[in-house]
């Protein structure tokens, strides 16, 4: 029962190398990291691969992994010459592997090939994704914004007695033509290797105790392979770098070379020999201001003194000729005024004059007209009283016509003339016969005269 | 009443209200004839005085154009 | 009134009077030469008065004209 | 009123008054002569007060310009 | 007033101020000669004052122009 | 005030006030001499400043160059 | 001596001012020598430190690496 029912653990892994023989005949391309790497004295190397979660550290895979040393030299030269970078611990590669399996050790990938674009790939986006973090941070610009001085005269140096291009740099400096002093200090730092962050910024830290020593710092290390200068690449001593209390100036690697550090420094420059040149130029600079000032103040000194000496001239000779033409103004004011008063004077008198004859004129015209007009008005009240009593006279003329006239008309003997007679008795008119006795004498008259008859009855 | 006593103004007033009467027949047939001797009278008069004053105004007049 | 009391304005005046009583008929004919005559004196008065006047201011004239 | 004692000024305001009178007929003849008489006196005066001036003025505008 | 007492800026402006009354016809006639005559009296004094000035003036000028 | 005690500034300031008044005929005559003594005085203490300023700049140059 | 006793930059700042008033005419005259001879006296001291090592400052730095 046992027997048919169980298989012994050979048989059992046998099984298993078999099933993956057929599932995995032809080799497969793999990603992952390199987490564990060994070369060994044999000429094979023995790696353990692994794969992390997107966002943690954890592993998620794992298995080992072989490179036989028949395969192994032309591998490893083809990645290094392609990517600039050593095979090591922590960078990421694509493997073409066969699926081992061996009863006793178990399953492992029989590296046949490794794409070294795809590391290259990988190496970029890392250094990207440090910049981009460092980005992040909001410190990229802070040591490029400290105040650099006029003359960095004092200079901490961060690099290695070993380093190339330490010396080149100290002989520029402190052979400078222009004999300006330098105050150089060594703070020696590893610049080969994985340990180059911590490294520098130990010396760093060093560095900072003495801040109020250095006008400025340099970081400077020649020549190296890409991998060498990856280490330069590193967040946190970028990080640090950027916040750091003194300008630090970097010269890293060759003239293609720029590490993460140069450009969260103050200055980069493409070599030691490059910062060397860049710092003297300060003191070539401020040298040749001061001889500039020099001359400068000399000639405006002397240039104040020919201005002021022109202007008191100047000065004099206005005084000179405004004093002058201030008198010759004053007299002929003077002259003036008199002219003027003498004119006007003479103006007014004749003025006078012109207006005491003018007075005697009107006066002669005045009383003339005065006479003349009092004569006219004589003249024609005599005529109007004239002329009124004329047409009295005229008047009353008439009248005396009109009533004389009136007077005749009412004479009764016109009354007589027609045939009418008034008959009298005794001197008066007769209105009533009875008043007459008959046989008295009655005188009637008539146009012609008049007759006397006597009452019969 | 003496002719030369009687004004101009005076006669002319009352040859006019003598007038007036005969015109209005207020007078009798018997008064009528020396009511009218009056009147021709006092236009005798009327006419003496002016013709005296025209010729004294005349004169003098006369005098004064000398 | 002596001619030489009567002022050459009072005398003016006295004529315009008499004028204005003759317009209005307020003088009886009697009275008219009369008047005349009065107006005939002031007149008389008045140019005198101008005449002299006249001769005086021709004399001071003259001595202003010197 | 003295004719040294009035001065320039009020002696042709006064002439200038009389003249203003005379030319709008408000004088009496009888009176025109004496006011006249009395005008060609301040004009006179006018005058010597003028020529005085005047030949002080002379003198002194001489004096300065020597 | 003495003459040394007025000041040259003081004896112009009364010198233009008479000068303005007279050009103005603000003067009687019988002030016009006295205030002529306080004019030529400025105006001399101004002259003094002008002369030794200049002389003083030219003296100290010549001094800086040395 | 003491020459010495003026800046050469403050003396240059004050001919040029002076010399502003004399160009507006701002100054009485009778300032002026006063005036133009003073200028005088302030351009020789300017001067001499001027002198020693400059023999000591002469002076300054002289060591740099060495 | 401490670099920050008199710095380059404190130097030229001060070199640069009295320039500026040299050249703006803004500096008296009485000044000028005193302020010159600052001037040289602070290029000289910056020349000095640009040339010449502080044996003290190389006394320090010897003295930190160890």
């Amino acid at each position: 029962m046992e027997n048919s029912s169980s298989v012994s653990l050979l048989e059992l892994n046998s099984q298993i190398k078999s099933c993956l023989h057929k599932g995995f005949m032809a080799p497969v391309w793999v990603r992952a990291e390199i987490n564990q790497y060994n070369e060994h004295y044999s000429g094979h190397c023995y790696i353990e691969l692994i794969e992390k979660g997107a966002n943690t550290d954890s592993i998620q895979a794992s298995v080992r992994a072989t490179i036989w040393a028949s395969a192994f030299r032309r591998i490893k030269a083809h990645f290094e010459t392609s990517t600039g970078q050593c095979l090591s611990e922590g960078i990421k590669v694509l493997v073409r592997a066969h699926v081992d399996y061996h009863e006793v050790y178990g399953i492992s990938l029989n590296i046949r090939e490794i794409d070294p674009n795809y590391t290259l790939g990988d190496l970029a986006r890392k250094r990207l994704e440090t910049m981009r973090k460092l980005e992040a941070t909001g410190i990229m610009d802070m040591n490029k914004e400290l105040p650099f001085p006029v003359v960095p005269q004092r200079i901490a140096i961060i690099s290695s007695l070993s380093a190339a291009g330490y010396e080149d740099f100290t002989n520029q400096m402190q052979q400078n033509k222009n004999k300006i002093h330098y105050y150089l200090k060594l703070f020696p730092a590893t610049m080969q290797g994985s340990s180059v962050p911590l490294s520098i910024m130990a010396a760093l830290d060093k560095v900072a105790e003495h801040e109020r020593l250095f006008d400025v710092v340099v970081v400077i290390r020649g020549g190296g392979s890409k991998t060498d200068l990856s280490h330069f690449d590193d967040f946190d001593l970028a990080y640090y770098i950027a916040q750091f209390p003194l300008p630090v100036i970097t010269g890293i690697g060759h003239e293609k070379d720029d590490p993460v550090i140069d450009y969260v420094a103050h200055t980069r420059c493409k070599t030691p020999t490059a910062v060397a040149s860049y710092l003297l130029e300060f003191g070539i600079e401020f040298e040749s201001e001061l001889d500039w000032l020099n001359e400068k103040i000399s000639s405006e000194s002397k240039s104040l003194l020919v201005v002021e000496k022109q202007r008191l001239k100047d000065l004099s000779e206005g005084i000179n000729a405004s004093t002058k033409l201030y008198m010759e103004q004053a007299e002929s004011l003077l002259r003036e005024d008199l002219l003027q008063t003498e004119a006007a004077t003479k103006q007014y008198l004749q003025q006078l004059n012109f207006s005491l004859n003018r007075l005697g004129d009107s006066l002669t015209l005045g009383s003339y007209q005065f006479l003349n007009r009092s004569q006219s008005y004589q003249e024609k009240m005599l005529y109007m009283v004239e002329s009124a009593m004329q047409r009295r006279f005229e008047k009353e003329n008439n009248r005396l016509q009109v009533l004389s006239k009136d007077a005749q008309f009412a004479n009764p003997d016109n009354i007589l003339k027609k045939g009418y007679s008034v008959s009298y008795y005794k001197g008066k008119a007769i209105k009533d016969p009875s008043e007459i006795d008959i046989g008295e004498t009655i005188e009637t008259r008539v146009y012609k005269g008049s007759f006397k008859s006597r009452l019969l009855e | 009443m003496d002719k030369k006593e009687i004004s101009y103004t005076a006669a002319i007033k009352e040859i006019e209200t003598i007038l007036g009467k005969i015109e209005n027949q207020e007078l009798d047939v018997d008064e009528l004839a020396g009511k009218l001797r009056r009147v021709t009278e006092l236009i005798k008069t009327c006419k003496s005085k002016l013709h005296s004053a025209e010729s004294e105004v005349d004169k003098i007049l006369k005098e004064i154009g000398d």
